[in-house]
This record gives C-alpha cells, structure tokens and sequence, in this order.
C-alpha cells in the first residue's frame, strides 16, 4: 500500500500546527478560502499557505497577506546586526517612539517630559540611543547593566511585535507536544515527546507489524504507530468501551477508510471472551438482500464486514501472532499487561506506559517472576532544550515537570518443566 | 534483519540471551552448536523453534532464550567499536525528526552501526539509509556486518564526508541527517548536494563537548538551518525493589525486651544460637526486623514496601543532541 | 533576625502564613493590626504567642500562622528585586565550600539579598558577611532592610567590585567567596587582597550562560585558582497523590453490564439521575470507577495506590556552579 | 564556646582525605612519624604535610620525599604547552618509550618491529610524533582521529603516571563523597553531598540550636550539624539501641569532651517512657564515696554524670523546645516522624530524609491532614558535575546515581476548635 501521508506540502483541509515566536501552539485545519485568526498578531488567508513546505515560517506584512520568511524567530537576525554600544530599535516609524514613551513613564527617574525633551534636544539614533541609556540606568526590571540583558529586555519587546508564524506538519511529535506543553497534558495522560520516541523504539515499531495497543489519549499513540508505518500492517487496539475514542485522531488526516484498513477495534469482551461476544452476524438471503431498501442494505453490508473483520482480529489475537504489546491505560498495570501479554509472539516487546512510576512498580516485581518475561525495566526519560542564541546559550529556565514513565520487558516462551538454576535477579538480602 | 518472522529459520541471524547483559548473537546453520556456560545447544535444535524459546542445554542445566533481532537488543550485545549511540538517544532523535516508514536518512559516520541499524528498521524496505564512514577498517567491518544483516536499505560509502561530500552515483535526496562527528561544521558545507529539495529537512548533530555545539550552531546558521536548537537527553532506569517496613513501635519492644533481658543479666550473644526442628537459626528474644539474619526480599514475616532503584551508575551525559530544519522556499499554489 | 527564641516580642519579625505561597512579612508593632483576606489580626493578640501559632481572626472565619523567619521561608516571601538564588543551590554551595558558624564570606553582588540572608544564618554571630552591590537603589534597599532585620553579622557596602574591587576599612580575610555578577572575571583579579592567606579559600561563580562559564574559568586558571569545577544543580519537589486502582476485571464487567442493559434496550444517559436519600446521585448500573461524578482523591469505596507527583512547571535552569579554590603554600612545619 | 575544629592546617593525628588524580580518595590518620602508602604511586612521609594548608596538593619526587604543588591535575598545564601538532609526550626517559612499545604491541597494523625502526629512523620528536600519528591512524581504541581525543589518550596515560595527591580537610562534605561515590554508599543511606546540604538550610542549622537528630549513618548527620554549629548549641540523639553508633564520628576529629558536651544521647524508651526509664542514679552517701576505690569512684561519678545529663534531656526534650527534627532513620517515617515531631517548638522544621521516595509518600499523606504541621513537601536535589578542561566542556560521562530524597514541612502549633474554612490541599478529583 503506498504511502498515506503527505508530509511535504501544505495542502487543503490538513490539520496543521501553528507556533507563534513566544513558542506557543495552535492546531488549525487549513481549509481552502479559510482565515486564521492569530488575535493580537493578525488574521492570515489560509490559500496564501498552500504548496508550501511544511515547516514554512511566514510572516502578515498586512491585513491577512503572508509572505515566507526564513525563520520564526528573528534573534538571529538581531545578533547579526548588533551594534558595539546598548541595542537600539528602529526610531523610524512613529509607533516605535510611542512605545519608548509609554516605556519611559513607566520609570522612575523619568518623566514622559523628560523623554520628550530628550528626544527633541537631537534627531535620530543618538538620541534614542541616549534614552535608552537612561533608561536602562534607572530601570527597575534590568537586571544588571549590561549589554547582555538589554539585549534580553529588547528582544522581548520586539517579539511581541514581530508578526510572524510558521506551519508545520502534524506529525505525532507535534500532536504530542501541542497537548503535553501547551494545551492540556492529561489528556495525553502526561506523555512527552521524549516518551513517546522511547516506546517506539522499544516496542520495535516498522512498517508491516501488528501491534496490540491501549490508547487512552484519543488515539495519539495508535497515530504515532500508524505514522511509522506509512500504511503497512495494522494495529489492534484493544479498548474498554464500545468503541475507541477517536478525538486525537480525527486530526489526522488519514481518512475513514484508510483508518479502517489499518485499525483493528476490539473490547475486552471480545477479546478476552470471543466467543461470547463474537460470531457471525445473522445472514439474510441473496434474495433479501435484493430487496432491501438502499439505506437497510448498506447498513447490514457494513454490520457484515464489520463481523468479518472482527472476527479476523480475533483470529489473530487468539493465534498469539501479535508484534508488540504497547499500553497506554490506566487500568492498573498488574493485572492487566500479565493478562494481555499472552496474545504476543514469542520474543516481542511489551511496552506499558505509565504517568506515575509507583503504578509501575508492582507490575515489574509480578513479571519479575513471571516466566513468560524476560529482560524487564522502567525507563524514564527527559530532553532540556536549551536556549540556543549564540553569546547566550543555556538551558531553558523552566520547563514542563512529568512526561511518565515506561516498562519494558521482552515476552518469551517459556518451555515446560525447566529448573530455574540460579536464575532469575539475585534479590538482595537485608541485614540490620 | 529486522523482519515478523515466528519461526527460526537456517541461516537466520538469532541474539542468544544468557544473561541480561550476555546477548551472544549467532547465525543459525545446520550442523553447528553453540557452546555457552550451561552447555551445548546444536542450532538443530533450534531450527523451526519459535523466536523468544526457551531452550536448556543437552544437559538440561541452565537455559537461553532464542531472541529476534531488533536494534535495541542489537545495541545491548554488539561489539563497541566506538562510543556508540543508546536507545534514549536515538529514540528521541528518530522521533523528532519524524522518521518513518519511506524516509531517506544520511548518517555520518556509521562508527560501530548501531544506530544504523535503528534507522534501518524504522525506514524499513521503502526508505533508505545512507551511512557514511570515513574510518577505513571500521568501513570495513560494518560493511559485512550490514551484508550478513541483510540490511538492504542500507547503503554504505568509505569516505571522508567533511572533505569530500556525501554524493554517491544514485540520487539520495536526504530528509534527515544524523552527523555524528568530531568536526560536524565541515560535513555541513556539503549537505546541499545531497539534501531534498521539495520538503524541509531536519538535522541532527551529535557532539560531546559544548565548544564543538558552539562551532556547529555558527556553521548551521551560516548554511541557511533554521530553528537551531541545542538539546540533551537524560535517562534513568529503574528497578522494582522492596524494602522492609520497620515500626517505631516494634523497635521500642525489641529495645524494651532487650533491656528487659540485660537487667535479667542474660547475655544474648554469647550464647550458641538456638535451632529449630529444620535446623533454622530461631530469633533469640523479640526480634522483629530479622536482626543477625539475612532476609530475602519480600520474604513473609516482615512488612514490605514497594520501592524503585537506580543503578548504581547513572549515565550522565552522552552527547548533546543540536537539532534544526532547512525549508525550501516553494511557491504559494492555490 | 536568625534566633532561637520561642516567643513573639513587641518588635519581632514575623512571616506571616496566609497560603502555601503566600507569606507576608510584618513587624510585630504594639497596637497595629494586619488585614488579611480572612479578616483583622492585631498584632496585641500575637505578642506572647509562640512562634508557630495558629491564630484565627476576629471573625474567626479563617486563619494564619505567625512563623519565625528562617533563609528559607525568606527567600518564599521577599520581594524580588532580581533573580533571586534559590535554596537547592544555595544549600549545595553552602555546604560545598564548608561555610560555618565564625566563617567569613564575600558575596557580590548582593541582589535582593535572599542568599544573604542564608549566609548570614549559617555563619552566625563569631562569622561575618561581607556583601557588595553597585546597583545604588538596591544598596539602598537592602541596607534598610539587612538593618531592619538586625543582620549585624553583615557588612554591606555600595561598591562596583569589578572595578573598584573589595578592600573596605574594616580586615576582610574572606575563606570563601560568591560572585554572582555579569563579568565575574572582572572581580576576581581584585580577589588577592581580600581573601584569607592561611588557608585553602573556596569561590564559586554563579552564571547563567555557557559562554560566561567559559571566560570564567580562563580567568580562574589566570589568578592561580586551582580544582576548577562547574557544576549544576538539578532539582524537584514533588506531592504525594492518590491515584485510584482501575482494575482490568472491572472494567470488563462494566462493559458486560453495559452491554446487557444495551440489549435489555435501556439507554442510560436518558434517563434521570436516581437519587439516594442524601439526594447524592446514585449509580445506575455497574459502576465501579465512579464514572459520571467527581471523585476525592482517597475516597472510601474506591482502590487507592500512593503516587508522587511534580509541579506542572519545573525549574530546569537557574545557573551555572563554578567552583574553585585557592590555597597558599604554607611551610612545612615538623 | 571557642571554635571546636581547626579545619585550616593539617596538624599531626588529624584523620583527612586524600585524593588522587583519577578521582579515587581514602581517608587516612595523619599521625607523626607515619608513613602513608599510595599503592603503585609510592609513599610518603606524614611529618613533612604538617603545617601546609588544608586543600594543599603535593607530588611524590623521590622515594617518600613530597614537594607542594599547586593543583592535582597536570591538565591545565597539559593545556598550556599543547603544540600544534598531535600531543607528543616525552621521549626523554626510558620509561616512557617502553610505554609506546607496549601500546604497539596492542595495536594491528604494527608490530613492535616496526615501532622500533620508527624511532630508530630519527631521533627526537619528529620521530615520536610519527609514532603517534601510525599509532592512532591503527588503534581500534581511538574514538576518532582528532587531536581532541588524542590528547584525552595520552592525558589518561600521562593521569597514571602522575604521583600527585591532595590532602583534604575532613569535612561532612569530605566524609559524605567519600562513602557515597568511593566506598558505599549504603553505609550511609545513599545520601548525596548535595542533599544533605539540603537538609542543613531546610533544617535551619545555626550555631546555638538544640537539634533532634536520628542517624542511622554511624553519625555523618551528627558531624555535619556539628560542624555547622561550632560548639554552640547541641545534638538530642535519639537512637534505637542501647547507645548510638558513632563510627563516622571517630574519625571527626573531636575529643571525647567535645563530643560528651555537644550530643545528647537518648533512647526510644528514654525519650517516649521517660518516667519508666530515667530517674535517679542511686547516691551514695559522702562517706562510702570517700571509701570507694579510685576505678570504682570513677565510675560511679561517670554513671551520677550521665543521669545527670539524661534528666537534662528528658527535661529538653518534655518541654518541646526543639528547634528541629532532622531524621536520617530506616524506620518507617508514616509512623515515626508524626510521634517523635511532637518535641518541636513551634514554627520548627521537619526534614526527613530517605533513599527510596515511596516510602516518604505516605509521610506526606499523614502529615497532609496533621494539624501539627504545614507546607510539606518531598525534594529531590542532583549535581551534575563536569569536565572543565577549556575546549573540551560536557557533563561527566557517568555519577553515581541515588542521593535519596528529603521530606520537609514546617511544626506549627494549632488553634483549638478551628474551621477548616476551604483550606489545606486541594485534591484533584477524578472524572473517569
């Protein structure tokens, strides 16, 4: 099957993630004729977006017209141009001057009369650069009197003004950010990026697989797996409700019938009670089929494949065919995993996700002794990113706490009657 | 190499578990037998077995495990031929630059592959890797390893990439690149030949000291790389331990019983100690944390907390992680 | 400001407890009241109490405590006038460079004085402090504010010590310095004159960035410090939670209920919620995680485990240790 | 009460921290006369460190004779006479060229032959720095073949030949590195330099406090708040045995006096039984005092002493003039910490320190909903340590991990008969 995704170009109707300079995010469907609205920055015309890349930083010169610029951020730009004495901003524009008034009476030492005067006793740079002095001598919020914060202190006036965005890709990475930094981290029951690239890897995520997976976050995790495989195999998500919830999802992309293809739904009941819960659906004659009317006949086709299919699921569950294990629930992982690890192949990972390491913890001493278990940890993970400006590099100052945390064991086939001969982790006696 | 297959077949490549950090990876051929500490097993054996058995030796003591190749047992039990790239890492790495099924990934140099092997299996057989090292023996050696792996989206090239170029005889149109070398700005001067023009690329640079991200950041911005970003990663592993519960109270009554027994002028020590019907030392007095015995964790009679545990070594630092993009400038289509 | 009294005297400090992050630092004042948002406490009341008293107001609707001041609740309530240096690395530096009860100490510059305060408690009455600001209105600021707390173990001068550097009327003989300035490199040349000359001293440099570090240490090795180190501090706080057990079994029989009723034909959300006698809604139908109603955390009828949570912002960066010292090669004496 | 501990030169039966270039330390007594054996370093002579200062590092010249240095590590001076080419060591002395030979044995693609008509070709440099260069462009053990890493070879060959040493005063500091990253760290509960620093702010240790201590560590907590303290004010050591264990503060330096005068000792049935387990030595009168033997009147005085002592505890202790609670204890804090917190006078902190943080978890729980006690907390501190060689600046590759956490909250004394009016945590509630 070929690739499903295109993530080159900006095209009609995808979701896309808009930053802003300050970092923030926004998930916005690019309809065609649409407008995004950017509050204080501005409105843009979505068409203008098309055919660019993804990853394209653009910038609203006027009233909704973008053009592409290099980058998002400007401090680059800057520190090209900086001049040897205090930074100064471009007095040109008559907005500029207003600003510098409104931020001299905010001042002490300074009165708005005193910048005004300053400002007429000369024209041009030399003056502003002489208020900005004052300023800065008898500013309050500077921290210390140097180059090195002034700099600081402006650039953040001029990143309130720059006007500027970019689109990217919504990629799992960016989904998962966008809720984890910004909007609302419980949703994605705390997962960080990070997180999310330590399961991949360990539960052996390739394009052909068919993975068993819990997802209780709307279905970031089954993208991030569904992502990696562009198309080729499937995933069997394994859920307590009727159906999966599907939120995350619905951003996408991928239209209904490709997340048919790929997506294999099952409950508990069905799966850990098949024949109970599943069987062929009641088959009406050819000549019954005939004469329903258009809508009834669609509905029972699709009652029909949908039987088809799971029953299919069901086959390969109970045929213990599965790839990987890859839970993110929060039904308590000690009964749970021993339960649904029996359906995986021999030799594959299981990968449960936690946001809390004590939930974990009881989970690993169970699989410690469990014989179908081998090779088990709880893994945690955190990136620092780090101010990146040249002169000025260091860690950001703060960032998001949690990002949860990972158990991964490796399921093998245990064979019958075998001595565990000075096997198994040498557990540590306690002496007081 | 990294396949679905159950069923071990001759010839397929096997990691043989002997211990959590004793993975001896094999080649399965008839005829052949694996010697280890807990015995002989012959490859026979193994032969239509499926991945992940259990398997004792002929003498039925001791066991292994029969395990399917992936990149994160692969970095576990590979011979170091140089610092080599751990699975925090790259995870992290793979995942932000969205590597996926179908893409095209430049990495230089390939050192001892085993993020090349990692790359392999998430590109998997419609994306391609193109690894390059410039380190005429190590070529060599990764070279038939990738051969033997049969790591067919991988192709490898001995060259020196910071003095001349990643270009090969097929297109390869790079949508991310893994540099991960001593002097990363001289590689990057060569990075538009080889590079995709119709998305946005993503870098990565891999370097231990800052002095180097601090030369990387300079010749990434100079090269036209965008939202320059310098990063690192930090992983822990934990492990499930118990640790006993001692009450205030129960030290209070073994303190109360001991002084009880000094007034009573017993001696507890010097006495020989006291055994049960089985032989089993027997607490002399009230003894309530097991005191003069060792203790098997989780083991009855006492209180258990569940508890988490580091290693003792923590892997600190491995290598800061510099990330950035470069976007062509397409035009706007309606 | 730093005792060991127990009881509140006319006069007295007081850092008033309104909320977790919410301390309000007042001078006890015969016949002055504090409003608060729980209503009027006059100071009368709190004269005699000891410190650490809850206090109800006059409406007795709400309550505070009065809390002695200590370094680390000051550092909670002071106004910041710059970035402050917070207790996870002043606690380290501390007890790195040995600072005693009878040490002296440099500081530079002074700031808002939070670390101040900490030496200033750590070295006691036989130690002194020794800290520069060249910020006039700081200075100014913190002299009113290290004599209204009485920190007369400290000296405070108003001095740019990167240019004019230590030397004050008073012998100085620091054993151990902190610069916190933009250009520590500037101040350390002046360090010769005022540092202890019979003994090993300690300094340690706090700055936020890489590039600072860097010119930091050359300037270190330059003035002859030796065992130069940087350092980070790393740390979090966390809350202990309750995080209710789910288990697997429920939730299938949750679903098999849902189920039947599904085909009994019920729909459950239509109907109205019944109601218990408490007029509590009750649940319809098998319900074992309290679905549809607002849970408290450790509620009776559920499962609870014990977890450990962070804040959703974490400190992930305040500055850069460096650490040095400097030791005179003293004779050797038989 | 005069300062307790000369921590400036080392003096004659001082026990102090010897450190060796690698990193590797010992603690050794210092007596006069005494011979110290650095093992394949050499040895050297005590007398001839007396009345250096404390932190001063020395280099073995000849057999047991020591000149001062100033630093341990050559790397600074490695540094300074770097040349531009590859970093040639120095040929001059045998020693070093059977160094090569041994190395070229090691390596494939030269034969110790060919290393010999190397240097036979030529004399002097040029020739070593051939050798070098063959040798790197051959060895498997070069990362990559840049100077960077070169001289990070030969500057650990050169860190093995180096017979330096430095001499540390013992401080907590000193003794907690040595124990936690040297020795064992259970020995001392996994407490990190960092986090018992942490405790000593969080505790509010200030010379003059009476402080009530558990330590479990064989008195590494008692000597730090000692230590802070100077001879003023004391310790109430509250342990569960007939006496404390106080093998770390053997080695502290201080006199049996000293000690006697600072620490209070005082057992659980002591400090929750007072009535049952104190009271009054039985007296003699002054005439059977007078006939005692001298042996047998010393010891009756000593036990008249210590009762003496021990009412005065009790009395500090009953009076709830405690001026904090620090407790490095295995025993279970949830019902440990609430009895013992009591002895506090009001607005005193609690810390308490443990290796695991699932066990300070339900401390914090209980604690929550004591009245007795407010703004708890669980805190975790780590130091990342660097290399700082100019040019080759990253963290340390490996540390030790652990270090332990610390929970911290505040005594207060509370009100009679107070509403709880919407105060205290706000628990989060669960929607599922």
């Amino acid at each position: 099957m070929q690739q499903t995704r295109q993530s080159k170009l900006i095209a009609p109707n995808d979701h896309g993630l808009v930053t802003m300079p300050s970092g923030s995010m926004r998930i916005v469907q690019l309809r065609p004729g649409g407008v995004i609205n950017l509050g204080k920055f501005g409105h843009f015309l979505v068409d203008q977006t098309f055919g660019y890349a993804y990853g394209q930083a653009f910038e609203i010169i006027e009233e909704k017209k973008v053009v592409p610029v290099k980058d998002l951020s400007t401090e680059f730009e800057e520190s090209r141009e900086a001049t040897p004495g205090p930074v100064v901003p471009d007095f040109k524009s008559s907005a500029n001057n207003k600003d510098l008034v409104d931020l001299g009476q905010k001042i002490q030492g300074l009165t708005a009369q005193d910048i005004e005067k300053m400002k007429k006793e000369g024209e041009g740079n030399a003056v502003a650069r002489q208020i900005i002095e004052k300023m800065i001598q008898s500013h309050e919020a500077f921290d210390k009197k140097t180059l090195f914060s002034q700099e600081k202190y402006l650039t953040r006036k001029q990143k309130k003004f720059t006007r500027r965005f970019q689109i990217d890709y919504l990629s799992s990475s960016a989904l998962v950010k966008y809720y984890y930094q910004e909007k609302d981290p419980q949703r994605v029951l705390d997962l960080s990026e990070e997180t999310l690239g330590l399961m991949m890897s360990h539960a052996n995520i390739m394009p052909g697989g068919s993975y068993l997976v819990l997802d209780e976050t709307g279905g970031l995790l089954v993208y991030a797996i569904l992502e990696r495989m562009q198309g080729q195999g499937s995933v069997v998500w394994l859920h307590e409700n009727d159906q999966p919830n599907t939120w995350i999802l619905k951003q996408s992309g991928y239209s209904e019938t490709q997340l048919d293809e790929m997506i294999r739904p099952i409950s508990f009941l069905e799966f850990f009670e098949p024949e109970s819960h599943t069987g062929p659906v009641f088959k009406f004659t050819e000549q019954e089929v005939a004469e329903m009317s258009q809508s009834r006949k669609q509905s029972y086709l699709r009652r029909l494949a949908k039987a088809d299919k799971l029953q299919q699921t069901v086959d390969m569950v109970t045929r213990n065919e599965l790839d990987a294990l890859v839970s993110m629930s929060t039904l308590n992982p000690s009964t749970l995993i021993p339960r649904v690890l029996e359906r995986l192949a021999g030799s594959r990972p299981v990968v449960a996700y936690h946001q809390y390491k004590e939930m974990l913890i009881e989970l690993d001493h169970i699989l410690q002794k469990d014989k179908r278990v081998i090779m088990t940890s709880i893994a945690e993970t955190k990136v620092r990113r780090f101010q990146t400006v040249p002169g000025k590099m260091h860690p950001l100052m703060t960032s998001r706490a949690g990002g949860g945390y990972v158990f991964v064991g490796l399921r093998v086939l245990p064979a019958e009657g075998v001595q565990a001969v000075g096997r198994g982790k040498k557990r540590k006696t306690e002496e007081t | 190499m990294f396949h679905h297959k159950k069923t071990i077949a001759n010839g397929d490549l096997v990691l043989v578990y002997i211990g959590r950090d004793n993975l001896k990876p094999i080649f399965i051929k008839e005829g052949e037998v694996l010697q280890t500490r807990y015995g002989v097993f012959p490859h026979d054996s193994m032969i239509g077995k499926p991945f992940g058995s259990q398997i004792t030796s002929t003498k039925n003591v001791g066991y292994i495990y029969l395990l399917r190749p992936t990149p994160e047992l692969w970095t576990v039990s590979l011979p170091h031929r140089t610092q080599i790239v751990y699975t925090p890492d790259s995870s992290y790495i793979v995942q932000r630059m969205n590597v996926v099924g179908g893409s095209r990934v430049i990495e230089a140099g390939t050192g001892s592959g085993s993020f090349t092997h990692a790359f392999s299996r998430t590109v998997g057989p419609q994306g391609r890797v193109f690894s390059y090292e410039f380190h005429e023996q190590r070529y060599e050696q990764a070279k038939q390893e990738f051969e033997s792996h049969q790591l067919e989206n991988t192709t490898l090239t001995h060259r020196d990439v910071c003095n001349d170029g990643f270009s090969i005889d097929a297109p390869v149109d790079a949508q991310m690149v893994f540099l991960d070398l001593p002097s990363p700005w001289e590689a990057i001067t060569h990075l538009p030949e080889v590079i995709a023009k119709d998305q946005t690329v993503e870098i990565c640079c891999f370097s231990p000291c800052i002095e180097q991200v601090v030369k990387t950041v300079e010749a990434l911005q100079q090269y036209g790389w965008t939202g320059i970003e310098l990063t690192e990663v930090q992983a822990k592993q934990w492990e499930a331990r118990k640790e006993m519960v001692r009450e205030l109270d129960d030290a209070i009554e073994r303190l109360r019983d001991v002084k009880k027994r000094q007034k009573e002028g017993l001696d507890l020590k010097k006495l020989p100690p006291k055994r049960d019907a089985n032989g089993e030392e027997k607490d002399r007095g009230y003894n309530p944390f097991g005191k003069g015995r060792r203790i098997q964790e989780g083991e009855d009679g006492f209180s258990w907390q569940n508890v988490s545990k580091t290693g003792p070594e923590l892997k600190t630092h491995t290598s800061y992680l510099l990330f950035a993009r470069q976007t062509p400038t397409l035009g706007a289509k309606v």
